[in-house]
């Protein structure tokens, strides 16, 4: 059952030593990251994390890689200017990596919520990244097969849910949110507005409140850790 | 119609970036939806013109993203693929990241623009991973474009520093996609790459003759007229 | 837990549809998302409570859904997966075809509730075509519900019209999922299918002994305490 | 490019014999009446038409049959109190049939339009609509391989269109709209109220106008054709 809780810390703390978890946002643009922190703060360890990237600069997902709690991330661009932790932790074997096209990885999470026990897409077709699986030609076509990609916990931010869960996002920082949401068999979404229901037109939800279990309240914090540059 | 198969050179001296950006803008077919990639091929939407009415799609969930956004206009929430702060066009919308993938994977895009180490005569992509052992690998959605665009257009200088050709029969480097590639935009050069092999549709700064002389695959004139 | 072996006689007489519907209703838990199949099954929304807070979801593109439409409120863009005018309650949402059955197929509703031609001992369900050689066939969502929802409840008569029990060893009528069921609601008993074979819940106007005896499949007593 | 057409007719007149027409609509609502009425004006034959049902009554995708322009159906719901037309036709083997559950259709129309070479689901598994197909456990469980459908043309319905040929929908008439537009190759949807480029929330548009080719507005009619009830 849905519900409404006062805290990240309490929001996370059901998180189990080597859980999956998911974490929204694609740069900075729906991170999570007071649910990160609190994730951070809680202590669950040999978690693996599905996320676009792994980590940038010295806070959120960053950290919880330096703090070695992760020993498997499952990414499409770890590599970055700012992703010392992870290359740190890389380089010295201390960290798995599953490397996934992006598409692949939002169609494979996608896949996950829907249902699908694997499909086959022509990405990533006679690449290093399709070494050691199944493969068949389809109207021509050389095409991959892909799993789907589950998860225990998603770690997710909105701009407003309602009372029944319900979910909006805003700009970019919608990008792995929905997806994810459905996916996993616990999602928590961190919102910066809770409005009573039927505050939400039913036309332009975007995350049903059926895949939602824990909302929290965060208040945005003013200009702090706006996007960078870091292409 | 009749082939003129005769290479055009269009300019006395190899193109800059700039120079390259314009022309790659130039030939994008009014009404088309586009992707640039990260990095040099961001440079072409600083040369397309509103009579144009392309849409530019960024693979992080947008339709009708517009230029960098500067000063007040910049957003957190909305970025591009390359993290960078983007403005909104009127007629834009939002989607999440499988909805903008199944635009890229599912052929709804007309061309995208993308960097590349190599491109093979047969238009095999290599654009994402040195294959150096102590590189950490990053894709991101490379594969997704290069395998779903309708159209694959590669923007790079045609050598490397130390003047190896980036065209070449087989990339050495690890592939992004096989085959995907159908034109290479060059500082030297506009090859075609396709079933026909590799045809030069314009050069720059240089004759057919001296281009081949650069190039380890087989060149030939593309016909004068665009197909 | 000790598991008191009695099957509870909970009525004198065989329960009708609005007894029935009644009793599934009270059985769902609070905060449930739940699909009701076409026909029988649709009674059940009858008797849900408001503190109960069960959303319910309809396949052609809704969660939230009220009562049926009556008079002013009936608007031809909004029915039901049986086509009928519908309410839409506050909170509902609105999403495509491919976006809902990936909720039923995800494994995203707690309980969907179906009527059944036959269902096996083994929980197989038969709900969507005779067979007959003539019969045109007609599937509609029945086997995304069958195989998608965490729990699939079967309301149907335990006899046919000629006495023969549509709880059966193995479905004679073509299949809609295999081991999908887990309770069978019937005007003369509730069966638990599942594992541990067929157990008997509550029994309506019989006991256990007579129930045995209008059904081809070894019964046994549920534990008195629901799992 | 996007085209804005003025007439139902213009708009399906290069509907070819022998092409795959994809309509949307869920009983009546939002089933693309005007369209298909041109369709059947426009004299195409020899159509494999994809739709949730089989025509009802003596109206749309009904008559299309009746006139026997329909070769196939591929739907999930083809017998119902007034699916007369069908069942004449199908009965005197006049008109093939491949029927599909209806999460399936809705998933093998969502593919052709994400680029997915096919998938495995669990519906269907052990029934007689796998059969002949291929199937795999896959964590336990049976699924069935089911490729995506493709079509040259959908007739889609929408409430708003605006000069982007961005769309959104009203209520439960969204249904296969939005997975159509994504399938076809040329979408032409029919719509209540054109409004300028701008005038759509770019956070609720539902099929955008990358999905579509041609709009034409169809003023709705005021009391016809109502939902009927034909469960």
């Amino acid at each position: 059952m849905l519900k409404f809780i006062d805290t990240v810390g309490e929001a996370v703390a059901g998180i189990r030593d080597g859980s999956t978890v998911m974490i929204g946002g694609f740069g900075n643009a729906g991170q999570p990251f007071e649910l990160i922190d609190a994730l951070l703060d809680c202590g669950a360890t040999d978690l693996t994390v599905v996320n676009n990237n792994a980590g940038q600069g010295d806070q959120g997902l960053a950290l919880l890689i330096k703090e070695g709690r992760v020993k498997k991330m499952i990414c499409s661009f770890p590599r970055q200017s700012d992703s010392w932790h992870f290359d740190a932790k890389y380089k010295a074997g201390q960290i798995e990596l599953e490397l996934v096209p992006q598409g692949n990885l939002a169609e494979r999470i996608r896949a996950a919520g829907a249902g699908i026990g694997g499909f086959f897409t022509p990405t990533g077709y006679g690449t290093m990244l399709a070494e050691g699986k199944e493969t068949r030609i389809i109207d021509g076509r050389g095409q991959v097969f892909e799993t789907p990609i589950h998860a225990d916990v998603a770690l997710i931010k909105a701009l407003k849910a309602d009372g029944k869960g319900n979910l909006v996002y805003r700009k970019t920082a919608r990008n792995f949110g929905p997806i994810m949401a459905a996916a996993a068999k616990h999602t928590i979404a961190q919102v910066s507005e809770i409005v009573p229901t039927g505050g939400l037109d039913p036309e332009n939800i975007v995350t049903p409140g059926i895949y939602v279990n824990s909302i929290v309240r965060v208040a945005p914090a003013a200009g702090a850790r706006t996007t960078e540059q870091v292409a | 119609m009749s082939l003129v198969k005769t290479t055009i050179q269009t300019s006395d001296k190899p193109l800059g970036r700039d120079d390259l950006a314009r022309l790659v803008a130039r030939d994008i077919k009014p009404g088309s939806f586009v992707n640039l990639g990260i990095g040099q091929p961001t440079l072409v939407s600083n040369y397309l013109q509103p009579e144009q009415d392309i849409t530019l799609h960024t693979e992080n969930g947008m339709l009708g993203m517009g230029p960098e956004a500067t000063g007040e206009q910049i957003d957190g929430d909305l970025i591009n693929a390359g993290k960078i702060p983007v403005t909104e066009l009127p007629g834009a919308s939002y989607f999440h990241h499988a909805d903008s993938f199944a635009i890229m994977r599912g052929g709804h895009l007309d061309i995208c623009v993308l960097g590349a180490f190599q491109v093979s005569a047969t238009g095999d992509l290599a654009n994402w991973h040195t294959g150096a052992p102590d590189a950490i690998p990053a894709v991101g959605g490379a594969m997704d474009l290069a395998t779903g665009a309708k159209d694959v257009f590669v923007m790079m200088t045609l050598l490397t520093r130390d003047g190896a050709s980036k065209l070449v029969d087989t990339c050495t480097y690890p592939l992004t996609g096989v085959g995907c590639v159908t034109r290479v935009y060059t500082d030297k050069a506009v090859f075609l790459t396709g079933p026909d092999g590799v045809q030069v549709r314009e050069t720059f700064g240089c004759t057919l003759e001296e281009l081949q002389a650069m190039v380890p695959v087989p060149l030939t004139a593309a016909p004068a007229v665009e197909p």
